[in-house]
């Protein structure tokens, strides 16, 4: 069955949408103070969506973290921002364009050494009120964070928590003084913005919302999983995983071990997982292309393992710090010989999330190698969502241990079977051994070379289990009117920007979205009715986020569906919704 | 003390002659004599002559890809310190391919036991320069021979202040023995680089060559020694020495992890339930 | 225009094809055996065909040699032996049912201890002879060459030089008593032998005839192709590749370094092209796996680099000493990120020499990474074939150099150009700074971040040089007639069976074979006519060294074609003659 | 001796402060004074703060992979001895990602000259622990602090005979100066590992804390003696030596390449037609 998405959330239109860069320079202290107002809006229950542009370095240099505000759910970024917080001349100069046309640009005028003239400039010294305020120049962040308040007539009240945690290792009077400068900033705004009308708040929903990131949906998720080791070497855009997991360690019994490079990462995580527990590992494209032969270890020794790759845009070192989506065929294909795997996409943390937790279920279950597949986009983005639903998700441990493994006569790790699922014993706990072996091997495990052993092991460990996975795989979700005339196609963490844009456009077009957050195996075609609905559509537009169209490619090899044609951006900044909507008009108006 | 035989598996495929046999016997005598049972310890191994032998030898084994033996070997000794885990693989799989990860796990000392078989050659891929290949010595791929400088990894695992460092030798088993003993005794990454004649690529380092050479490091060796270990495993040529050149009880690894303060990892039981308050963070 | 074989040869029918297999345990010399018998054959201008069969071990086990002599070219093994030598017995338990019925098993009496009857059974006491004639035990060797050619009433002579050769660096008694070892043994069968009048030689052609495996033509095609620097980690299938180079390193003047492990091999393989030089490395699937990222920095800096990869059977170590065509599509996708690669894969020792050619070409003309992917059995089979044709070889330095380089005014080494290749100069040799980088960078190699010079590299180095590429690939090769109602497709290694199959049937159906030896980019479909005939053909099967069908995956994805069935082979033998038209015929009568 | 302002190139994206900006200024000054012309040398890097360095100082430049600036290094000192060959990288990249290199670097003895930024710490990724972090240092993703032996690089070295070994601070540019100009006469693979500090994640490895305990070397050291090397270099914490430990005179590799007798590969002509007859081995 095609699962649809509950409800069509229709675009906004007049109600509150508002969008808020912060820019400067590294080290400056935006990413607090975006994260900080982020909180603060989520708290009271706006739907809220950041996004952060940043470059390969620890100071200097431009950098932004942009948040948008509604009273419906937003799930991606927009074009135009309505505050800009300039923290030096240059953001100024580089995003001025961006600025709606009723929209502010808050700037500390002894910082910006230039007179800036007209409605659309609010001049705030941030680090001055900070210290007329009795506190320190650092303490300008919450200056902004109280004019921010201000414009919206929020009382300073709002902040109060989010500072007080987010500073919570620090003694009460910086506190305080954090507060007391938040008060300043937002009486300056009250006092000193020209433009207060075109600031105004909607009542916010009922409903407490979550505010999360890509990485924490999936470290999150991989606790709640069951996973127990996690080794990884630091690597952007995946690192957040690892430092969530790392806070957890104690509490949570987590193993968290830096390996020394990316090879020892995934042949760690297959010991443990060998020796008995949940494992995963992380990394990105370049780290993932050292992992390739252990992903072939884990394959052939039939050792369960999830890995998180996070994307971001190659060849090489490429763009570290930025988003691509180009790593989807080498995922696939990645690691020498033939065996099955699964390649899930999420396109949202809550998915991520939940992808993560099917992760670990699969990769037991089957004992194979499962991918959760992201990129930088999905990593950093954050998203307000309803409270995440726990019901379906799975846990059960599919291991052979203690008793239940000791009473069994005989065992034998490869045990021919049915299914091609061998029974997956926790060695030490029993008499029976647990020998697994890199060559081709007999039921045992131990090292074979005879043609005839060696096309059963292949027919157990390939062919029948990818008989089963396929069932596994959930269809692609249909957003939009079910016999619809223009799909756009995507997977991944382009699921919130298409869905805006068909949200945009579905005034005046019979438009919808196909999203594949599950690629690999490929989707059964029979079950759900896609490739039909594919192929009574007049346009279908696949959304991509690299040069190649990757994609579209899978697709096609996968079902001979070729797309009618291709958005695609490679230059690691994310789609807006405003400027995939243009294009797909574009792309409209040509054909 | 267990028999001999409870410990033996499949037939070797080795050559006759290599000097795996006599590793290979001594390792099982050291379990019979300890009364280790075969599902009491894991053999991890990588690829290569040497790394066939957990498949000749009753225990849990993980043969896994060249050079990668020590991670997969941290990670099960990680997760169940109470697993005895050892690595038995060749010299171009740990110090060639597997280099980095012989640095490393010196470094965590984590409570694996590293039998090197070092035969100074790549045995399975037919005879080409491994890192302890002796300079000069020419070969099919080193027309000129091996011109790098041969490794020594009992000085360099000094240099790391490694846990335990030994060298043995194939042609004196009940020495070999005493050290495989030792090292399993020991608390701590334990290295012990073993020399094993290869009769069919190395026609230098033979079981004659090594038998005139070897020797006892006597009792005036301390192995809390330092900087005597490192000169002794400085010697090489006409005499070598082999026994224990160097310990000291660092702490292990896994005595620093709380989440095994109270036991194995592997033992842990999960209750899903307990994890999903941690969402109330992100309110 | 589709490049045709250039003529039809018909299966031998009555003409002299004979096989003969040494087998026995590793050490028993049955690789200077067979090597001797074959290159004895060759000399004598017959064609031969051999392949090897060996376990991953020194000593014992058990292997073969099996070589095939005919009078007209022979491009794969057969099923049924002629002459077997069976060095202990279990070879005879092993290969006695694939004796041809007038065939005749040589053995030696002394080291089976059994009374074997019947005329099928030549009791030969190898050692026994040897010494009689004055030698040594290990002589034995010789005498069975003797007791081979005494089958076909050769004479011992046209042993000589090739004894003599392969005992070099021997002194002179070992070989004279090789020699009478020979002559021994060519008494004895002439004797003793109660079947000789099944075994006739008919005239060889007036040809002088090369005798050359493809790791051997791949090492000699990089020679010639100007390689100059070639490090690599040992890997079976590709090791031969290594040792032929670095037999020639002095000679030639090329520098072979054994790396410490694949990653190193291929940095230090750019390094040394970053510098100047033709620069090659070679492996296999697993240590193609430790490449990857190599391959994609190779793509970024845009370093030419040419790339052998052997395949054997996976996943991990699988089945080290064997064959598979599995890393098919990790080749064409692995690496992170996008970029122009080509991959070719030639179906004999002759096509691999120039592929070989074709790749360094192709790698410092468009300085990208160029992949020849092999496997076991195009490394270890030795072909006969007529004098490799010169004519076609290209060499031509595209690099810039010396004073060429310092007469101009400027350079920045990523200088944007419409072909999208930009020139390439040696560092050192003049003012000019060559810098080159991992990152994303501007025409200087210096890391950018900006989204405007990411989209005109990526246009550079990806969109414009693919472009260009298309048109250097050449179109699959058919064989047979040109409206074939029956094709069989295959890529690679197959190449020589599928052709002798073709020739099996040809006279029964109209079948064709339609052979790949450059897969990526695709050919392309306009130029030549290939997609029209697999269109208009009943049965279009796809033959295949893998499980998966990697090979049908990659045709349908490129051109949309779905072949009509699959042939797979996945236990790591080769496909016979025999057994491959059997699995046709099946196929057609299925159908 | 050329104008320091000629090797100038783009602007650093370092933290204000970084202990970077005195290496890259002692290392303009150095290939000034020795008026080593830009297009006279190449520096290799790999990824990290550290690595950016190329692009601030003019040079012929391979800024490679993570890990990786160590065999693209050999592949040019092997084909081209005449050019100068420096690696500049950090010391995540070259013990940590790169460490098997760094081992068989060391023992090929090419002609390479290796700067280590040692911050002690992962910079560009913001603050995870090296091999060189010391032990116990807390960070995001070492909660219980660095639980691995702080690696020590000079010891190692020196364990592996290098060819030259030494150590400096950027906070005594002048020294560094020397200890590079050293180096770069030196022949064989040179060491200098530099302790640089990171003002933004490495708050105990301080300028400060480095200046209070860094001292040279007296003369009384003699850099033959690999045994007093081994000693000094196992010095750490209340006092930290810099200068040369130990250099030695092993033969270059390049050396003992007949291809490479007569001149660098590079600039060795080809001749396919020459090549040809390599053919008739196979009739
Ligand atoms: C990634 C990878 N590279 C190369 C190989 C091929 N290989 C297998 S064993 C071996 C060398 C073995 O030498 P050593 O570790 O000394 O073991 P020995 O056979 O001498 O006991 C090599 C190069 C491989 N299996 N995998
Ligand atoms: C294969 C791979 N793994 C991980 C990374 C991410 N990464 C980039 S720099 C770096 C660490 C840098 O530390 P160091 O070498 O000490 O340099 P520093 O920034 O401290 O100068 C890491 C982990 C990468 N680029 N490639
Ligand atoms: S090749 Fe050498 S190491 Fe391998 S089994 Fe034979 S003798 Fe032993
Ligand atoms: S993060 Fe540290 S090493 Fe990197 S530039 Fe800043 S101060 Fe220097
Ligand atoms: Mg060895
Ligand atoms: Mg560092």
């Amino acid at each position: 069955m095609m699962k649809k998405a509950a409800k069509i959330i229709f675009y906004r239109g007049d109600n509150m949408d508002y969008s808020i860069k912060i820019a400067g320079e590294a080290g400056q202290g935006l990413q607090t103070t975006g994260a900080a107002l982020a909180k603060i809006f989520s708290r009271l229950r706006y739907h809220v969506f950041t996004h952060q542009d940043y470059m390969s370095r620890v100071r200097g240099g431009h950098n932004f973290y942009q948040i948008r505000i509604a009273t419906d759910p937003v799930t991606a970024p927009r074009q135009a921002v309505h505050i800009l917080i300039a923290l030096n001349r240059e953001s100024i100069d580089i995003h001025q364009d961006e600025l709606h046309e009723n929209g502010v640009i808050l700037y500390d005028p002894d910082e910006v050494n230039d007179k800036l003239q007209g409605d659309i400039f609010l001049p705030t010294p941030f680090a001055g009120i900070a210290e007329e305020e009795g506190g320190k120049k650092i303490m300008g962040n919450s200056v902004a964070i109280g004019a921010v308040l201000g414009l919206f007539d929020i009382k300073p009240d709002a902040a109060k928590d989010v500072i007080r945690e987010s500073l919570a290792r620090k003694n009460e009077d910086i506190i305080t003084n954090n507060l007391k400068a938040v008060g300043g900033g937002y009486r300056h705004a009250r006092e000193k913005c020209a433009r207060l009308e075109h600031f105004r708040t909607d009542a916010p929903g009922d409903e407490k919302l979550l505010l999360i990131n890509g990485t924490q949906a999936i470290a999150f998720g991989a606790v709640t999983a069951g996973c127990r080791f996690y080794s990884a070497y630091p690597m952007t855009p995946s690192t957040g995983i690892m430092v969530y997991l790392a806070g957890k360690s104690k509490k949570q019994k987590i193993i968290v071990e830096q390996a020394e490079d990316e090879i020892s990462a995934i042949n760690m995580a297959l010991g443990a997982s060998y020796a008995g527990v949940r494992s995963m590992t992380s990394t990105s494209g370049g780290g993932y292309a050292l992992m390739t032969e252990g992903v072939s270890l884990a394959a052939m020794t039939e050792t369960p393992i999830v890995i998180c790759e996070m994307q971001r845009p190659g060849p090489a070192t490429g763009l570290p710090t930025r988003t691509e989506q180009s790593d989807l065929l080498f995922v696939v294909h990645g690691g020498h010989g033939e065996f099955p795997r699964v390649v899930l996409t999420p396109g949202t943390p809550e998915q991520a999330f939940h992808a993560v937790n099917k992760a670990f279920d699969l990769a037991e279950k089957y004992q194979i190698p499962v991918f959760v597949q992201g990129d930088q986009y999905l990593a950093d983005c954050e998203w307000t969502s309803a409270p995440f639903d726990f019901s379906s998700l799975r846990y059960h441990d599919y291991r052979l241990r203690g008793e239940a493994l000791g009473e069994l006569e005989e065992y034998h790790r490869y045990t021919m079977t049915e299914s091609g699922i061998s029974p997956l014993a926790v060695p030490g706990e029993s008499p029976h051994l647990v020998v697994v072996d890199s060559d081709e091997h007999d039921e045992n495990g131990h090292i074979i070379e005879d043609g005839a052993t060696r096309n059963r092991m292949v027919d157990k460990r390939l062919h029948r289990k990818l008989k089963l996975l396929r069932n596994e795989i959930s269809p692609p979700e249909l957003y939009g009117p079910e016999n619809p005339e223009i799909i756009l196609i995507g997977y991944g963490s382009t699921y919130g920007v298409i869905k805006e844009v068909v949200d945009l456009l579905n005034d005046t077009h019979r438009i919808a979205m196909l999203h594949f957050a599950e690629v690999y195996p490929f989707p059964p075609q029979d079950a759900s009715g896609y490739l039909d609905i594919l192929q009574a559509a007049r346009h279908t537009l696949c959304v991509e986020q690299n040069a190649t169209g990757q994609f579209a490619m899978l697709l096609h090899s996968e079902t001979g569906f070729r797309c009618s044609g291709r958005v695609n951006r490679y230059d690691g900044r994310p789609f807006t919704s405003d400027s995939l909507r243009e294009e797909i008009s574009a792309h409209l108006q040509d054909t | 003390m267990t028999d001999k035989k409870e410990y033996q598996d499949q037939t070797p495929a080795w050559c006759p002659g290599c000097g795996n046999f006599g590793l290979l016997n001594t390792l099982q005598q050291t379990m019979a004599d300890l009364a280790i049972k075969p599902h009491q310890y894991t053999i991890v191994s990588g690829i290569g002559q040497a790394a066939k032998l957990p498949h000749y030898i009753r225990c849990n084994a993980f043969n896994g890809l060249h050079g990668r033996a020590l991670p997969v070997a941290t990670g099960i000794a990680m997760t169940n310190p109470e697993m005895l885990v050892m690595v038995n693989t060749g010299d171009g799989d740990c110090y060639g391919e597997g280099g980095n990860h012989f640095l490393h796990a010196i470094r965590r000392n984590v409570n694996v036991k590293l039998f090197v078989h070092n035969n100074q050659i790549y045995g399975l891929t037919k005879g080409q320069a491994s890192p302890t290949t002796g300079q000069g010595m020419k070969t099919k791929t080193q027309p000129f021979g091996s011109l790098s400088a041969q490794f020594n990894p009992l000085a360099l695992a000094i240099s790391l202040d490694c846990s335990f460092v030994a060298r043995g030798f194939v042609g004196d088993m009940e020495f070999l023995q005493y050290l495989m003993t030792e090292a399993i005794h020991h608390s701590g990454f334990a290295l012990i680089d073993i020399l094993q004649p290869c009769v069919s690529f190395n026609k230098i380092n033979t079981f004659a060559w090594y038998r005139e050479r070897v020797y006892h490091l006597d009792e005036s060796h301390d192995p809390q020694d330092r900087m005597a270990a490192f000169a002794k495993s400085l010697q090489w040529g006409d005499s070598i020495p082999t026994g224990i050149f160097y310990r000291n009880s660092r702490p292990l690894l896994t005595d620093q992890i709380p989440p095994l303060h109270e036991m194995p990892l592997v033992k842990q039981s999960f209750d899903q339930q307990e994890t999903l308050d941690l969402m109330n963070e992100f309110f």
